[in-house]
């Protein structure tokens, strides 16, 4: 596969390492009632959707950016890549 | 029809004419006691076991195309029970004993060959680890053989003792592992279901649940609704999408692994041998193709499909551990589904919806836990409670941190 | 001054020097390394800091500078600077002051080994060597990519003249990799 | 050495004769020849045998389609089972023999397989062989695989060196015919980048093998010239003996160039073939189409061939497989052979063909409204039966047959990505479905435009399409636009033993049993039959069986569908995937600063991970490892010892949140770590199992310098971006690898401070004030090279880290060798390491399984509650924290001399030794010299309150049962003064 990264374009993806579901971007809060619970599903649940998943790739043998890929599961097709980082505090992550 | 070599000779000289079909091909009814979905290895040994062991003939499996299409038609037909952990070893022993008298139980022959497994050792920490589950194995009434190096040298003199980047050391042997024709395991268990009149329903795709205040009433399929007392889902790699339509989120990822064949070669190979340190494992099928596979793609994917660098990972393996291959040509290359749970380990348990029960999570171990599978499903479904062999594959484990991880690798599941 | 006698990566005492079919692989130890990554929020500054010490605009994403110092481009917001061995006691230590506290510096000199490729037939030995384009390259690109599962800097510094930096304990397979490589095509 | 079926002309180099040897007889060829071509030309028809009932074979095709010429090429090492005699490029002392035959080509006792044929059916062996039981692997397994497999191995490694290479492209044309040249041409002069690749040594393609002009010049002489002007292009890269394999995803294309297989061994240092990943944004198919055969009785016979690999071996390589032939045609297509073999003064028995209202010929006659119904001949074709329109029978006599069935279009890449074709009524033919590998395109006869004014028409249309090429397309060369005649027609009726895979053996008869079997999925169908799954993977015999399945279902080949096609297009050897990635080059080799040094001392290295380090340094005398082991032990303990720890993961952890960000990847809090301090730290993965363990040293309020196991590193290193990056973006970290940048050597022992002493340069205080335990700093060394010292122990003795770039880690090492003389210094391997951190009981890869928590490891305290940390939360599940939960205990035998073996498993003193009763497992021993006896760590559930309680250690796979008590994990020094001292 090919993953067009968002500063260094088209890269092969074996030079990428996959990790998962983009949710795990998503940490609970550690200190929640519900924290338990929260971080089981964060840790275990997973949508696995066949079509549209947004997951997180590594770019391990390149700029060891983390991204966030928009790929469909039945036929690979990529649809977007940011940068994992803006993407985390886009969703209102910091420290 | 009874099948046995007399039979054969008769056909023969009557010009063939009194075969009959391995299945019928019923219409399905309105209502049945249990509807499994998902007409694999695991769907149709479970409807088996119902009817021969648990005493259930109201019985329907449906599939969404032919059966044995899935998982069961595409893996690399290997059998063992060589795992480590207490949650695990006494189900695939089971399930491997269960192999060894299939043939008879079923009355069809799928070439279960029992020639060994072999896990080569690379390293002292590897050794450790490899005693370790052989004990374990044995604790669990398995058979496991620990070989030193020269045993190793005189049972596979082929493998590469000259040049290893990382040199040979041992390796645990489990003798009464082997292979298995895996389309005949399909066939097999559908023709003796259906023989004990379970219906086999092909062409016929689960659209949805019908549920009625927490209670599973039935399924709605492309070929109308069909009622059930308990619905069972078998349906490995589309595990996700088929339970998306309760509502459930599982703790599985789908993702592809490929398999390999190479052109038929005389015997070459003794059994299964493994790589302990890459991504190779190979065996001989009777035809004389090399049937090999390694790690999954690592990426989620419903395609049934990989790309070129897990294959060429799996054939550096493959060329690192025993370079008199190079010369055998890989025939064809395809991929399937793999249901892949947060610890490596599988699912079979009820669900939070009532005569809702699912089947799922088998990772790599799908295949050769078709039988135990099919026999612990078919005890849940029939008795409501887990069989004994399967009490650990719960849905709630990790949430009480009861995790079976065997390769210890979290909860990632492309890691296991 | 301290008394011990280095060794290059290859473990030689003099740098080694490969050619065949017109192409020359040299093994370059005289080159001082420091990475300099901007601090959080300070990025602008980091840059300004970063222009000085260089004598020129700090280098794009995937871009070498050469100027009085050179630097090519690691990732977002940090760069690898070259400089002669010499500086190599103080490289580190001169870009941290150079950044007073907008960027954070760390010594790699020892962290990596570099090969020289010069000839006029340097695609041909790099097209079975690394997936990027190279057919695509021109002076002053810089590429991380991995060769022979190796993770490595690529850099174009012209046609005839590329430098490989790979991690300096592999050095021998880094060589083996390109050596056999150049046997292959030319 | 006669060639009896050579003909004149053709594309052979007549200056240029080649001798080969074929099943032990000398045989002379000429340069352009394959093997197939030059056995026929020597009145060679018989080549192979049958996968199933070992029937005599010859070739089939002239191409790469072929299902039965298949030889033994070379021999030794370099043996090659299953190779093509219709694609091996003949060279001179080319030996090659036939294969799945015993003990003659001509006499093969496995033949008695075809006598028993008819029990012998598809699926018959899932009906018996089941009784007795243990017959199966005896008996029946043995027999069945002998009998079974095709080409033997040589069982030896293979001798030849390959490649893998990367070239990327605008547009990326996939065959060289008259499509795929004109294609090129077109691309290539509007300057695109071009890759043009096709599986054969010369380029052309059907063009090669036809006798028709294009602009009234011969067609291969036109496509000679094509691939002139094409190669003078620096934009176009032509790429010959180059197979493209499969299409992947996103327009990367497997691609196979055999660099040296048409010679008889590759030159020194030349690869025999490289694997191409060839990254392209659009992709032209212009494979071609295959012709297909038609099935009736005994049609499997030597010289029974396709009618257009009849031609091509009379018109390219100047050939006729026999004297005398016929063909056997439902289209106008077979006609060419005739007329082209008639033409070169071969003689033609008849041509029959299935429709009533074909033209007759001067030349030669034509059965209309024909069929063939049977042949003749033991070891090769002497007779064909024909039934004449008028029902009456007649008897040709004929060497060959060339047969004509149609053609399909080789859309076999537009499947890879799942893609499925689409039924055209008009040529009675699957062609390219609209769901092809984005952006690929299809032209010529790969899409269905079977003539070659429809292939360079297409050619040209299509390129300049998928790149947009604006402006006049250039003037189209002129060529003959005969349009398809076809009838379809399968097989004849009646057939019985009318073969579809000829490799396989599978029939019609065994179609028809299937189905009545019930399987009748084509899916089914092939799996029960075997039909498409030989080495042509079903590329002649597919629609036979299809259109049978068809009939016999009552549907329309449509209807039925197809089974997928898969990469790779042609076979491949698994060498070729794998490149230089084999033997020692495996995995990229590391080596320690100290490596040459150690090698000098005659140290014996270990793998750890990509790591080569010294295990232990053996001195003249001593003949069992123990031996070395116990005495870097004992002298390190006594005295000083020196290791190479460099391979220790090192991460430079930067910025004004370092120490937050350490309090998140730590369990264990790190916010109040003074400067100049180092402490140990606990690291767990967010689902609350232990991830790592290391040390991170405080170099600054805004550094540190952590340390991961040598196994970890990268993990490490990935998890901290993740962190950075994903979970806490606003923390002001910077992270780098330094593993590599420094050589760092624990130097250990009572002494080791002294030793430094001489090293150290004279301004740093190293005394156990100024330095006490667990300090760490910048200091120079030798005389004002920069080094960093850590004083952290994990041997248990007084020792210190030394790092200094890495250089000088060789030099560093002889120094302290030289300056250490005094003290006795002594080298030690990872044995000795090893030995010395069980017997201080700490934890190291074998504890740290991946499965096991603080709470396993005797660190649950660690856990700070105080803060948040990445696996805090998930660590209290209850499962984790089970009254019983295994404790990290130490365990020694209570018979010194027993052994203690790691993977052993802890049973109590009395009751039974089964999994049930398990009380824990033994995860690392060693044998202490200080204890004067083997030890061990375990995890034993409750561990924690069973200290001194006997326990059985059983370890059934290396037959092992010894008593133990169980023991604190710290055996020596447990108070920890030595480290403090």
């Amino acid at each position: 596969m090919i993953i067009n990264h968002p500063l260094l374009g088209p890269r092969d993806s074996s030079e990428f390492v996959y990790l998962g579901d983009a949710s795990l971007i998503n940490r609970p809060d550690p200190d929640a009632e519900d924290r338990a619970q929260s971080f089981y599903e964060y840790g275990y649940l997973r949508i696995n959707p066949a079509g549209m998943h947004r997951e997180l790739w590594f770019h391990e043998a390149g700029d060891r950016s983390w991204l966030v890929v928009t790929r469909d599961t039945t036929t690979h097709e990529i649809t977007s890549v940011e940068m994992a980082r803006d993407v985390a505090r886009a969703q209102g992550r910091s420290k | 029809m009874r099948y046995s070599g007399f039979r054969v000779i008769k056909e023969a000289l009557t010009g063939h004419k009194g075969w009959t079909p391995a299945w019928r091909d019923p219409e399905p009814k309105p209502q049945y006691d249990i509807v499994i979905i998902g007409g694999g290895g695991h769907g149709l040994a479970t409807a088996h076991y119902l009817a021969s062991v648990y005493a259930q003939a109201n019985v329907a499996v449906l599939e969404k195309g032919w059966i044995g299409g899935g998982n069961v038609g595409r893996n690399t037909t290997i059998i063992r029970s060589n795992y480590l952990l207490d949650g695990n070893e006494p189900f695939y022993e089971m399930s491997l004993k269960l192999w060894e008298g299939l043939e008879q139980d079923l009355n069809y022959n799928a070439m279960i060959s029992q020639r060994g497994i072999m896990n080569l050792i690379h390293s002292d920490a590897q050794r450790d680890a490899f005693i370790r589950r052989g004990n374990a194995m044995i604790l669990n009434g398995a058979d496991a053989e620990y070989l030193d190096l020269p045993a190793i040298k005189r049972e596979y003199p082929f493998l590469n003792f000259d040049d290893a980047r990382f040199p040979i050391k041992g390796g645990l042997a489990q003798r009464r592992g082997g292979t298995v024709r895996h389309d005949a395991v399909a066939w097999g268990y559908a023709r003796a279901a259906d023989g004990r009149g379970v219906d086999i329903i092909q062409n016929c795709e689960v659209t949805g649940f019908r549920i009625e205040n927490g209670v599973c009433k039935g399924v709605e399929t492309s070929r109308g609704f069909i009622g059930a007392g308990k619905v069972g889902c078998a349906v490995a790699g589309s595990s996700g999408r088929l339970m998306a339509k309760a509502d459930m989120r599982l703790p599985i990822e789908s993702h592809v692994l490929q398999a390999f064949v190479s052109e038929g070669l005389k015997p070459v190979l003794p059994g299964v041998i493994t790589f302990g340190a890459g991504h190779f494992y190979v065996s001989q099928s009777d035809k004389g193709g090399l049937v090999f596979g390694g790690d999954i793609d690592g990426y989620n994917s419903y395609a049934q499909r990989g790309n070129l660098p897990v294959v060429e990972d799996v054939c550096e393996g493959g060329m690192a551990i025993m370079p008199m291959i190079g010369r055998a040509r890989l025939l064809r290359m395809w991929g399937g589904i793999m249901d892949m749970s947060m610890d490596g380990s599988p699912i079979i348990d009820r669900t939070h919806i009532e005569g809702l029960y699912f089947n799922g999570g088998w990772c790599y171990g799908g295949f050769k836990a078709t039988p135990a599978s099919g026999m612990c499903f078919a005890h849940l479904l029939a008795r409501d409670a887990p069989h004994p062999n399967a009490t650990a594959y719960r849905f709630d484990r990790f949430q009480t941190g009861h995790m079976i991880d065997e390769k210890g690798m979290g909860n990632q599941p492309n890691l296991h | 001054m301290h008394d011990l006698t280095p060794i290059t990566a290859l473990g030689g005492l003099a740098p080694q020097v490969d050619t065949h079919g017109g192409v020359t692989c040299t093994e370059v130890p005289d080159v001082a390394l420091a990475s300099y990554a901007a601090r959080l929020g300070q990025e602008k500054l980091a840059q300004a800091a970063l222009k000085k010490v260089l004598g020129a605009a700090v280098p794009d994403v995937a871009r070498l500078v050469e100027a009085e110092l050179a630097a090519f481009w690691m990732g977002p917001d940090q760069w690898m600077i070259e400089a002669p061995l010499a500086r190599h006691e103080t490289l580190a230590e001169d870009l941290a002051n150079a950044a007073r506290g907008v960027a954070s510096v760390t010594e790699q000199t020892d962290a990596w080994t570099r090969f020289d490729l010069t000839g006029d037939r340097l695609e041909t030995v790099l097209e079975l060597l690394c997936q990027m384009n190279i057919r695509a390259m021109r002076a002053g690109d810089a590429h991380r990519g991995s060769i022979h599962h190796l993770g490595c800097f690529v850099i174009c510094r012209g046609a005839e003249h590329f430098s490989i930096y790979g991690p300096r304990a592999s050095a021998g397979s880094l060589h083996h990799a390109l050596v056999s490589e150049m046997k292959s095509v030319l | 050495m006669t060639q009896k079926n050579r003909l004149s002309g053709g594309q052979i180099d007549r200056t240029k004769p080649m001798k080969f040897m074929f099943d032990g007889r000398f045989h002379q060829g000429y340069q352009g020849d394959t093997l197939a071509s030059a056995l026929l030309a020597n009145n060679v028809r018989l080549m192979g045998r049958s996968f199933k009932y070992h029937r005599p074979r010859g070739p089939l095709t002239a191409g790469s389609e072929e299902p039965n010429a298949l030889v033994e090429l070379r021999g030794g090492a370099r043996q090659e089972p299953n190779t093509r005699a219709t694609t091996a490029e003949l060279f001179d002392g080319l030996v090659a023999k036939s294969q799945n035959r015993w003990p003659s080509l001509a006499f093969d006792a496995m033949a008695i397989n075809d006598r028993l044929s008819n029990f012998l059916t598809a699926g018959f062996y899932y009906k018996t062989f089941m009784w007795p039981k243990a017959f199966w692997e005896k008996l029946y397994e043995p027999v069945i695989r002998k009998a079974a497999g095709l080409g033997s191995l040589s069982m030896k490694a293979d001798p030849d060196e390959y490649d893998k290479g990367f070239r990327h492209c605008d547009l990326l044309i996939i065959g060289a015919g008259p499509a795929g040249l004109m294609a090129a041409l077109t691309a290539g002069r509007a300057g695109a980048e071009v890759i043009l690749a096709d599986e054969d040594f010369s380029m052309g393609g059907r063009l090669n093998a036809e006798t028709f002009s294009i602009n009234n010049e011969v067609a291969s002489d036109w496509a000679a010239a094509a691939v002139a002007e094409l190669s003078s292009m620096t934009n176009v890269r032509l790429m010959t003996r180059t197979t493209v394999i499969g299409a992947f995803d996103h327009g990367i294309y497997g691609a196979v160039e055999r660099v040296s297989d048409h010679l008889h061994t590759p030159d020194a240092g030349k690869p025999r073939q490289i694997l191409w990943r060839i990254y392209t944004n659009k992709t032209m198919l212009c494979a071609g189409a295959i012709e297909r055969p038609i099935a009736f009785d005994n049609n499997d016979r030597p010289g029974v061939m396709l009618a257009s690999a009849m031609r091509s071996y009379a018109n390219r390589w100047a050939v006729t497989p026999a004297q005398r032939v016929a063909i056997f045609t439902n289209n106008d297509d077979g006609h060419r052979t005739a007329m082209d073999l008639h033409a070169k003064g071969v003689k033609i028995a008849a041509v029959v063909d299935t429709r009533p209202d074909v033209a007759l010929s001067d030349d030669y006659q034509v059965l209309r409204g024909a069929q063939v119904l049977d042949t003749k001949g033991r070891l090769g074709l002497t007779f064909a039966e024909v039934k004449l329109a008028d029902g009456t029978e007649r008897t040709l006599e004929c060497g060959a047959l060339g047969v004509s069935g149609g053609w399909n279009p080789n859309l076999h890449l537009t499947c890879h990505q799942r893609g499925r074709p689409t039924w055209d009524e008009a040529l009675s033919a699957f062609v390219p479905g609209d769901n092809l590998p984005d952006g690929m395109h299809v032209a010529g006869a790969a899409n269905g435009a079977l003539s070659t004014h429809g292939a360079l028409e297409t050619g040209m249309k299509v390129a300049r399409q998928a790149l947009e090429i604006e402006g006049r397309a250039g003037k189209l060369p002129q060529a003959e636009d005969a349009p398809v005649k076809i009838t379809p027609f399968w097989f004849v009726e009646g057939t019985t033993r009318g073969w579809l895979d000829q490799q396989n053996d599978v029939t019609v008869k065994d179609v028809k049993l299937s189905h009545q079997e019930g399987f009748r999925s084509v899916e089914h169908l092939k799996r029960y039959t075997t039909l498409g799954m030989a080495t042509d993977q079903g590329k002649t015999s597919n629609m036979g069986g299809l259109a049978i399945m068809a009939e016999l279902a009552g549907k329309t080949i449509e209807q039925t569908g197809t089974t997928i096609f898969r990469p790779p297009y042609t076979p491949v050897p698994i060498a070729t995937f794998a490149g230089r990635i084999k033997g020692m080059e495996f995995h990229p080799t590391r080596l320690t600063p100290s490596h040459y040094w150690a090698k000098e001392q005659g140290a014996v290295f270990v793998e750890v991970g990509n790591w080569l380090r010294a295990q232990w340094f053996p001195r003249p005398g001593e003949t069992h490892w123990r031996q070395s082991v116990d005495r870097e032990v004992a002298a390190t303990r006594a005295s000083v010892g020196v290791c190479d720890c460099t391979t220790l993961g090192k991460i430079d952890v930067q910025g004004t949140d370092a120490a937050d960000f350490l309090n998140k990847i730590y369990c264990n809090a790190f916010a109040k770590l003074p400067v100049g301090k180092t402490r140990y730290g606990l690291m767990l993965r967010e689902d609350g199992i232990a991830m790592d363990d290391g040390t991170a040293g405080r170099l600054a309020e805004d550094h540190f310098v952590v340390t991961t196991t040598t196994a970890n590193a990268a993990k490490v290193y990935q998890h901290m971006e993740f962190a950075r990056q994903c979970l806490f973006p606003d923390m002001d970290v910077q992270l780098i690898s330094t593993t590599e940048a420094w050589a760092q050597y624990a130097v250990a022992g009572p002494n080791s401070r002294k030793l430094l002493r001489k090293i150290v340069d004279a301004e740093f205080d190293i005394s156990n004030e100024a330095f006490p335990f667990m300090a760490c700093g910048n200091i120079t060394v030798c005389g004002g090279l920069r080094a960093r010292l850590f004083r952290i122990s994990f041997s248990g003795e007084l020792a210190f880290e030394i790092a200094v770039p890495a250089r000088y880690g060789d030099a560093l090492m002889r120094r302290l060798m030289k300056d250490g003389e005094e003290f006795n210094v002594t080298p030690y391997g990872t044995e000795a390491l090893g030995v010395m951190r069980i017997e201080k009981g700490h934890a190291a890869g074998n504890e740290l399984n991946g499965t096991t928590t603080a709470l396993n490891l005797g660190m649950g305290r660690m856990v700070s509650k105080k803060k948040d940390s990445i696996g805090s939360v998930l660590s209290e599940r209850p499962g984790l924290n089970a009254d019983d939960a295994l404790k990290l205990v130490g365990i020694k035998p209570l018979n010194k001399s027993d052994k203690v073996t790691a993977g052993g498993h802890l049973m109590n003193a009395q009751g039974p030794v089964d999994a049930a009763h398990d009380q824990g497992y033994v995860t690392s021993a060693a044998f202490s010299p200080s204890l004067d006896s083997m030890i061990g760590l375990a995890f034993l559930k409750s561990g924690e309150v069973r200290m001194g309680e006997r326990l059985r250690l059983v370890s059934p796979v290396t037959d092992l049962t010894v008593e133990v008590e169980v023991v604190s994990a710290h055996f020596v020094d447990p108070e920890g003064e030595r480290l403090r001292a």
